[in-house]
């Protein structure tokens, strides 16, 4: 079985980011996303919601190239002000050219 | 408080004693005291919480309920009627947030993008105090005029607006473009619910209306409490953030919707109300919305501190108009109306 | 639209008349309107949604419910009344999805295993088309056939087999175990809670039925109209798709409805069935399935494009038999019963 | 059963026919059809689930419903009767997890650690079994006490309390703190609304009420059978661990409650209570707790295998319960009465 | 704390996959496994589904031999006609002798 | 962009045990939690719900001394009597400092 090394790029955010971060995910080269539902806690504790606690974690598969922009733009956009946290794990793809 | 004493001295004992009657009525009401259950548990530290489906099930559900019933009175209403309430809300949706904004400023000493945060929240409207309003003035024999869900709708976003271009301002990036955000206040669950609500009750008709009305009005007020429990839940998990925002919040989240009460009774009286929907009018301009302005407030001005307004808005003031706001307003419309 | 002008000529003129006040009424009921709001919320961009897990219990709450009322019916009815109805569902669910093969086929020249798939919707049934056509004849002041809702039961898996079939023996794989996935067509939601709830209805009887009446009748058409809200979000969603799948699918989507649904209501005027009962037949042979159908197509035939028959189904013949089909099918059922 | 032919044998013969009779209408009613569906479903290996979150969405109503309904109902009765029965329920919550324990040890030869847990979960109490045993004796004609529900809350955690207690004095641990966990018991969610909801009744009143009626008394029932549904594929789900928990455990399943029945019966008769009120005792003795219960041994009493006291209390005693033992109980009672 | 070096490996699907994939997990011989419910945009954007972008996520703990099995069938079974991506990581197991 | 090299500790349990494993990761030194609905299956089969087969899957990113403590931890006080499976990965975090 041929496996492709990749990266997988995680970041954990709050729900009121979903539709930009993934419109910008798009934009930086991502060919695509999967998102899960989760709740956590952290250092900042700021976040606007009605329910507290309440996030989005995101992964995406892509390139190093692609994963570095990703990270950077996270880094730079929304770290500022925002309770985000963004981890990049390497990984073997199945069919990784697809994601590439 | 002030005003009350200053405006009108003369009817000042019967009216005291009545609100004392009312303040009452209204503390046994099934709706406060689920909250007062919901404020508890969580205080318990109770693992007691509706599923985040549920709950915002149950908040589709009021919402659409509220338009389709306003939409089938809209129906039989002769609508010139609702030509000088609606302008006064609208003003009211301008004045508040621009008060809020001054008073954080001047009195709290405030950062700009943090007064400009919380004015858009106290210069839109929360649906659950409409509701818990408009309960309240039923109960007490009063009926509120059939459009006054229509005016909910237009309360809305104009505060949002005003707060958002506020904070813009403030923060020097005027250039910022908000209609973006705007437009995802526009078409947000509330808006979308409450004004296609409206338009689908006025379309469809007493007629069109029968056959769905035991779901959307007898079950009404039982979810409400439901629906109150949680939110006493929520307003006590953020009870222990106001060491954080301080006491001049506290005192902020309490005056505040007493001048915006006062405002938009007065305003509500002058266009036409009845003292009924009068105070409905100023419970709205003296709520704060916990719902659509924070993700626009969020997305707009990051820099704004969201515990300052998510617990002015949630902790303090929707639990002070809920419990004793409300039959203040009544209180304040009746004086105004003599 | 070629049949009823070609059959029935002499009765053109009133029965277009009416068919005209018929489709006007249906339009303002609020079952069509929710459903018009959620497709507009959708196309504003709104972020209005069920959560899934409401939408999901939405559908077992109707799905049950229907099952319920139908078994508790059945009890009081002659059981020798439902057996040409029944023979002719079932005649409806071997032919509908062969012509529907055959015309995506021959006319639209799709892969045989798109086409298959896409009949194997078409055979099957959509139970709130069932439901709202049932609702529009009561409405319209018919009393339909009390084991309508075991018809519905019928209708489901048949259409599915032939369409399954069709695709295995169009990809030479004849021997591919389908008995699997119709095990899982056959224990699925829809099934379960349809027959399951006949039999609980059947043997329950009205005594049994009665302090649940209000949860399973009282509050339905209330519970349908959030339903279809969400309805028309989801439909919304695969409006983009359309250009993706090209013309004839929309032709097809409009056009195959009125043909299954006049032989629908024609066979049920055949089988002793009331205009009402022969409406509501009509409009089952005519809608599509998009909760049953769907995984045991994927399950069986992958190479299937999903994108085709989930927006036949949901984007164009759901609406359409919503809006126009079902007033359409009754006039069917009205002239056939002359 | 012993217990019944040694003590009363004169009234034997037509008490034991219209068992028989009160048997079938029990079966017959939607609830244990309900419930037998979820059953057949799980077993016909159905994808049929209600979602998790409408599923504790709607334990949260059923639970807030019972204890409203008990506190309206709290606040019209004389509140010194409700005295010795409370004292007969603290004394079943002390004796049946002590009787539990020694059956489980002496003839079970169960580990002391495993006999104790299961023990917890008999001493406590199923609220839906007693929402089942009122809704049938009012089906029989009985009018049970207005403070039933109150009963209940007391039930709830005393036996629990008793069972981690034995569970920690058998693993050499009475230093472990309890306390911890008896809090989470008592501000748990079945607690909480339980109790919450008998205060939030009793402060209403009648007239605080009567809004919310319709959803919390009108839509119980039905709301009932649907939740009865997924006990049912919950129940089933668990049938195939019987085989690794042995059939000493289905006979205690089935046994221990009819002695517990029997015994709640009687002391319900000795502190008072008619028939109907007897019965309903009878049957929160006879349950076996699956909610509250499960964390709180789990989180004391790792060691024990939960496999053995979900599958007794879910799987075994809560169906028996549901479908012979609360007919059971009622004759019981109305022996006793005698 | 001893930890054994295993492979994670993580299977993005439709939820229409999900008993299959369970049942051929367990019989590639995997011990166990973990669902999580997402949503997600990809490539092929098929799915059969009437709520658009549902997914199911799975992972697996296996020693190496295993994570190929996985792997290559799920390479060989789902990939052409299904909207599946997958990949697999170096984890680092607590007691990991139970997972092999 | 600076990544720091930290490790992500994935714990998967019974959800009974979720107050005290935030409390214990806390603790122990986690700067924060992120955690996901899980469901699943594996050896033990033992879980304490009347809704058989949820978990809770808990992540923390933290420092390799950080980690090593909590995967102790959970070895010792869960692994013995709960269904617990928990793995540790490396990965680059962005502001990485904020968590260590
Ligand atoms: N050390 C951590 N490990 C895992 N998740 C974290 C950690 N710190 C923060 N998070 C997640 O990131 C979100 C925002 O964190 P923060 O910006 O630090 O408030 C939290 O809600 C958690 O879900
Ligand atoms: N590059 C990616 N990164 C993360 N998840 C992806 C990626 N591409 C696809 N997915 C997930 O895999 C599912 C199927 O993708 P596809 O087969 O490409 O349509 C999507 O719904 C996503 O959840
Ligand atoms: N090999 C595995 N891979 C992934 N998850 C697992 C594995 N084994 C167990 N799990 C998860 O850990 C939980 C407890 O497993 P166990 O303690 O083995 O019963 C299961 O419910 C799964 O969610
Ligand atoms: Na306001
Ligand atoms: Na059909
Ligand atoms: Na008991």
């Amino acid at each position: 079985m041929a496996l492709t090394p990749l990266r997988l790029v995680t970041i954990v955010a709050e729900p009121v980011l979903e539709s930009r971060l993934v419109r910008d995910l798009k934009a930086l080269g991502a060919s695509g996303w999967t998102l899960t539902e989760s709740r956590g806690e952290g250092s900042r504790g700021m976040r606007a919601s009605d329910v507290p606690g309440e996030g989005i974690r995101l992964e995406v598969v892509a390139s190093p190239e692609t994963a570095d922009r990703i990270v950077a733009h996270v880094a730079e956009h929304y770290f500022p002000n925002y309770a985000v946290i963004a981890w990049v794990c390497e990984v073997q793809v199945v069919r990784g050219e697809k994601y590439v | 408080m002030v005003i009350q004493v200053t405006i009108l001295p003369q009817a000042d004992i019967i009216s005291a004693m009545s609100t004392a009657d009312l303040l009452q009525a209204n503390l046994l009401s099934p709706y406060v005291l689920a909250f007062g259950l919901g404020v508890l548990a969580k205080l318990l530290r109770s693992d007691l919480a509706l599923p985040k489906d549920v709950y915002t099930g149950l908040s589709i559900y009021l919402l659409f309920a509220l338009g389709l019933k306003g939409g089938v009175e809209l129906s039989e209403a002769p609508f010139g009627e609702i030509f000088l309430p609606a302008v006064a809300t609208l003003a009211l949706g301008v004045v508040t947030p621009v008060v809020a904004y001054a008073v954080l400023r001047r009195l709290g000493r405030l950062r700009p993008v943090d007064a400009a945060a919380i004015a858009a929240h106290y210069g839109s409207v929360s649906a659950v105090t409409f509701i818990a309003a408009q309960t309240f003035v039923r109960a007490v024999g009063e009926t509120p005029e059939p459009y006054l869900a229509t005016l909910l709708a237009l309360l809305e976003s104009p505060g949002i607006a005003v707060g958002l271009g506020l904070g813009l301002l403030a923060t020097r990036r005027a250039d910022h473009p908000v209609g973006g955000v705007m437009r995802e206040v526009f078409t947000g669950r509330t808006m979308l619910l409450l004004v296609g609500g409206l338009i689908v009750g006025a379309l469809t008709g007493k007629s069109g209306y029968e056959p769905i009305q035991p779901f959307y009005e007898g079950m009404f007020r039982g979810a409400l409490t439901l629906f109150l429990l949680e939110m006493g839940l929520l307003a006590a998990e953020r009870l222990s953030d106001l060491k954080r925002t301080g006491p001049f919040l506290v005192a902020f989240g309490v005056m505040i919707p007493v001048v915006h009460g006062a405002l938009g009774a007065w305003a509500g009286t002058l266009a036409g109300l009845s003292p009924g929907g009068a105070a409905v009018l100023g419970a709205m301009a003296a709520s704060a919305s916990y719902i659509a302005a924070p993700p626009a407030v969020r997305m707009t001005l990051p820099e704004a501190n969201p515990t300052y307004y998510l617990t002015a808005s949630l902790a303090i003031t929707f639990p002070f108009n809920l419990v004793a706001g409300i039959p203040l307003y009544y209180w304040f419309a009746r004086l105004f109306a003599e």
